[in-house]
């Protein structure tokens, strides 16, 4: 390690209660499952931070397979938010990850307002757990969700009530499927909300032309991937200059200077999402590509790079 | 641990039309490989197509430190496969998923593969003949020139039978029509199979039927194929057969009892 | 030729300016200039339709270069429009068009409605137009265009008096960055347009982390090509659901397959984009490839397949 | 016309490091192309990279049928092209773009490349010296080992000087400045230039200060390669000296007269 300050703070109400990453480098839920998967693959200590798969009150199912399609350049993924439900994830999956030394990030979803506030104020006494994703953007499931995560009074009462329910850092997940995102962002900040992560996923589909019907069983899947870069960069970029608190950059990152563009374009921090699949030590790779960026640049500290790229002279 | 290797591909050839066999130099994977495992494989450095490719381990030899894999070109992926040469990196990710229960008990056992399914049925057949067992092996195609096996299988000391949807060669019909047949003559311990869908819900109804332990390897679209996405389920029957519930074919497969298994019409 | 149906008909307000196509593949505005290039590859009778560059009533200088970049399975453009405004394309374009047998589809870009009503008035009566698409959703410039695009309102208000403005078939091109685009398809449709085109680009961008600066010299830029073909075909499968007016299916499209997507979403007629660039003789190989797929599938009139995908039970 | 054909490829051959010459026969071309044309190349069947890559015409052999292409290893697009083989077919369109304007009247020139932008010049310098003009050639390149052209001038007629940036060989520092000496001592009725901006930008210094008209070859990023899309724009003077507007590098250039490009800062 050099002497670069690599650190990222996302503060929450309560100041003893900072989520602190190592590195600016995190995993995308639901990409990651619970961690445990990869830690076959190489020390999860060294990211940044962990944010597990989606998590509902109750267990859920999923939806039907086929699941999965592969796009140029991109997936469709309508998984469903299957996920062993709170207490699942409070009893067989948060004891293997409260061993690490990595922050973990729960990322929950609801079918209502009331739906969520329980989940936030569950999990804010739960040993283990450094932050809440609030997802209001998941386009896979037919109620709740994402429906909230369009509007922006649904996605203002969903944050507020959030906010109510827990000490934790609160980070607003947020649909790219708006005309706004960036006041999308401004009303979650609005609401409480001590970040923003985006993007999620872009609503697509794609047609079997020998049966004539969806590919996926659930017809609708949410596009992730390169193919959707450049979108998530410029929405990245829209909601830097809009709000305060920091923003989580994501969406088809894939290598260090797919981080980097995020970075300057605003992100304090970047997740990794389909890469994992691709590439499974994408967020190594990853961290150890912007650090040796920064060393290039001659740049100490990340915080001198975040939206540096709305700073320079044209 | 799973292993992330950029392996040096050996031999990469062409066995029948369409049809190869790559031939990996990676002594990790070698070493920890079990019949019925599979490769999660990178067939190019961009990014369309995008994702890794699942392909089965068709054999192992431990002392070459290498994998083969046997596959069949039927997308861009398999055929970026096919275009690699020997002395490339190749990056695999392995070995994955459960494997064929070889249990001490199940001494004799039919293996039964239907086209390209009979790609992890080598491996599988040449373990257990090694460990004793008596094997009979069960090779399907849809003639003569598409069998992929039999002749590798001459000598192993496995019973080869082969059916042919054509009558080319050997038994005139469905390897399950065959194995049906077997069945009504001789009792097996277990009956391993790998196939197209049909033939894996015949083998179910055949497993039910003769009251025989069936074992058979799924495919479903894979993301991770270590267990994190969750997107290549399949349908298993749960609660004691009252309910039904996904389970992932990359981590708790791609090996499942068929009598589990829930073949949606 | 076989005995296939594969005549597409747009109606207008006047019967006798119906726009009839002898297939249903047309060009996509801005990537087939005014025709003339690609008529030097092949003869382009065969067409469906073309849809020139979008026209302004002055003539347009457009954004300063770099204005192309490359990205995964996709491009950004931001063009801004350049082109030589109404008279030059009456003087200098049409004449040449005017000798086709193909029907020619005129793209209108205004900064206000007034701009746009004028344009469809003066084109109203210009022998060698057959229809009208009104571009409210160009992201690359300024002022107007998208801007009416992406709300109701105004894109009403933009609709209503083109619609008063000529006896043109009307098609209604939309932007794909909003939150509901069935919502502003139909709203389209109430205004008076007698078809909706689906989508222009995405906005997008992308940085140069040397420069540390966006690499489009507009900073943002607008995204085509197969990324966007799973969002592009789920925007034409949800307004085919939402309008009676035929819908004309694109973003992405690069092969028969593709356009066969489209059509079974719902796509009266596809247009044929980016494609153009990378094998210029796209939009012929997709006509005999729709052709030869009905052939295949026993479907003896386009008109059966198109929306066939909602239609098959599950 | 413009031609569209799947070629095939001759040969592929990297020259220097990085640097390869593919021979391609499309006699088509061959028979149309002019010196300073250009091909648009597809690359890949996937989607990505997806554009096609504008690559200049190198040399052209009209019996045998064949044009050949000079090209660096940049990036994902180049690095496919140096990966085929002869016997590959390959996409290209062309000839495109306008050429070097070789008027009667040009009786004495300068060819001057820097880099990979030499790449079009042979092309024009063989055409030139066929003609019985007079052809002072000279080459720059970062240091001896990175020259490309001058051992095929050896024996064409042409006067070949070299610049290099280390004086490795010939000249020690730019070719414009060699240029320039060789302007103070002769007097050239055009020159014609391709490589990186900041030589253009002297190249034009050169043709103004010694009122010699001067034809550059630009590159800007293509979409369609045929003046379709309007991405690939140069800023040029218009309206007699007043004003600026945007001209096409694929269809009113590459080649532009120095004097009308207007580089910006
Ligand atoms: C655990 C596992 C082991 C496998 N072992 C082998 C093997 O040993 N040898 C071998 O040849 N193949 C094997 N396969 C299948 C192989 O993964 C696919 O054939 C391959 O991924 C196709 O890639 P492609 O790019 O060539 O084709 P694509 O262009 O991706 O697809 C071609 C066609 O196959 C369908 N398809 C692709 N992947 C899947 C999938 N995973 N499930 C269902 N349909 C699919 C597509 O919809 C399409 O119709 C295995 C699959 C799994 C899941
Ligand atoms: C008319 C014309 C003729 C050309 N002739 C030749 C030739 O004879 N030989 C040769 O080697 N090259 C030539 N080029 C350049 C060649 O087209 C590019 O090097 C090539 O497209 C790069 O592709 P890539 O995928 O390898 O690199 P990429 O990965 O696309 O890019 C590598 C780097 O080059 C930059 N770049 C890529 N394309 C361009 C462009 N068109 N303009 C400016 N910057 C760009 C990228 O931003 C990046 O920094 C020519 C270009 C034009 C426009
Ligand atoms: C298979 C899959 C499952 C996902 N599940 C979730 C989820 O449960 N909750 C959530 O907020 N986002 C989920 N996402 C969205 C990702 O976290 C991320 O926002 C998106 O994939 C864009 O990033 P990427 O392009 O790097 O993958 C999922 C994405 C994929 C591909
Ligand atoms: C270079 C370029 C220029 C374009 N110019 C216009 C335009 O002038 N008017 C318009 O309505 N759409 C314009 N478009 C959008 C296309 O018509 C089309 O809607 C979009 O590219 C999606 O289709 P595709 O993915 O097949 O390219 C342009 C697209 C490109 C790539
Ligand atoms: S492929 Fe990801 S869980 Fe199986
Ligand atoms: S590349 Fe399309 S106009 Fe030049």
């Amino acid at each position: 390690m050099s002497d670069i300050i690599f650190e990222v703070r996302i503060k929450g109400p309560d100041p003893k209660r900072e989520l602190i990453m190592k590195n600016p480098v995190m995993t995308a839920s639901g990409t990651f499952g619970f961690g445990r998967e990869y830690s076959r693959l190489y020390d999860l200590n060294r990211l940044g931070a962990i944010t597990v798969k989606g998590i509902t009150i109750e267990p859920r199912r999923g939806n039907p397979p086929p699941r999965l399609i592969e796009t140029p350049s991109g997936i469709l993924n309508s998984i469903g938010l299957q996920n062993p439900g709170l207490e699942g994830f409070i009893g067989d999956e948060l004891p293997y990850l409260r061993r690490l030394s990595t922050p973990v990030i729960v990322n929950i979803s609801g079918n209502t307002i009331e739906e969520y506030a329980f989940l936030a104020s569950e999990l804010d006494r739960v040993e283990g757990v450094s932050a809440l994703e609030v997802n209001v953007s998941c386009p896979n499931v037919k109620e709740g969700c994402m429906a909230f995560g369009i509007k922006k009074d649904s996605l203002f009462s969903v944050v507020s009530a959030v906010r109510k329910s827990t000490t934790l850092p609160v980070i607003v997940k947020l649909s790219p499927n708006v005309r706004d995102i960036a006041e999308m962002a401004e009303t979650a900040e609005n609401a409480g909300a001590d970040a923003v992560s985006l993007v999620n996923t872009f609503l697509g589909m794609a047609i079997d032309i020998d049966r004539k019907k969806p590919l996926l069983a659930n017809t609708f899947g949410g596009l992730s991937g390169p193919a959707i870069k450049p979108i998530a960069l410029r929405m990245v970029w829209e909601v830097y200059e809009r709000v305060d608190i920091p923003v989580i950059g994501m969406g088809g990152i894939m290598n260090w200077k797919d981080a980097v563009e995020f970075i300057l374009a605003g992100a304090a921090s970047v997740a990794v999402g389909t890469a994992n699949f691709v590439n499974p030590t994408a967020p190594l790779e990853i961290i150890d590509g912007i650090e040796n960026y920064m060393i290039r640049e001659g740049i100490n500290d990340i915080r001198e790079l975040i939206g540096l790229g709305h700073r320079l002279p044209a | 641990m799973i292993i992330d290797d950029n392996a040096r591909v050996i031999t990469n050839k062409m066995i029948i039309p369409a049809h190869y066999v790559m031939e990996i130099h990676s002594p990790d994977i070698a070493l920890k490989a079990l019949p019925g495992q599979f490769l999660h494989i990178k067939v190019t450095n961009n990014t369309s197509p995008l994702l890794r490719r699942p392909i089965s381990i068709h054999m192992r030899d431990r002392e070459k430190g290498s994998i083969s894999i046997l596959y069949r070109v039927v997308g861009t992926g398999t055929q970026l496969l096919s275009h690699y040469k020997p002395g490339d990196r190749i990056n695999i990710i392995g070995p994955l998923g459960n494997c064929f229960p070889l249990a001490a008990e199940f001494k004799r056992i039919a293996v039964v593969g239907g086209g390209i399914g009979t790609a992890p049925l080598l491996f599988l057949a040449l373990e257990a003949v090694n460990s004793g067992r008596d094997v009979l092996y069960i090779e399907g195609a849809r003639c003569r020139d598409a069998l992929l096996l039999s002749e590798h299988l001459g000598n192993s000391g496995c019973r080869v039978m082969v059916a042919t949807d054509d009558g080319s060669l050997g038994y005139r019909g469905f390897p399950t029509e065959l194995l049906k047949s077997r069945l009504e003559r001789e009792s097996f311990d277990a009956v391993y199979a790998c196939g197209p869908k049909p033939m894996l819900k015949g083998i179910k109804k055949l497993s039910l039927e003769y009251r025989t332990p069936a074992f058979i390897s799924l495919e479903e679209r894979m993301g991770c194929g270590i267990g994190a996405c969750l997107s290549c389920v399949c349908k298993v029957i749960a609660d004691g057969g009252r309910g039904a519930e996904y389970r992932k074919v990359c981590t708790d497969g791609p090996v499942f009892p068929a009598e589990a298994v829930m073949f949606d019409e």
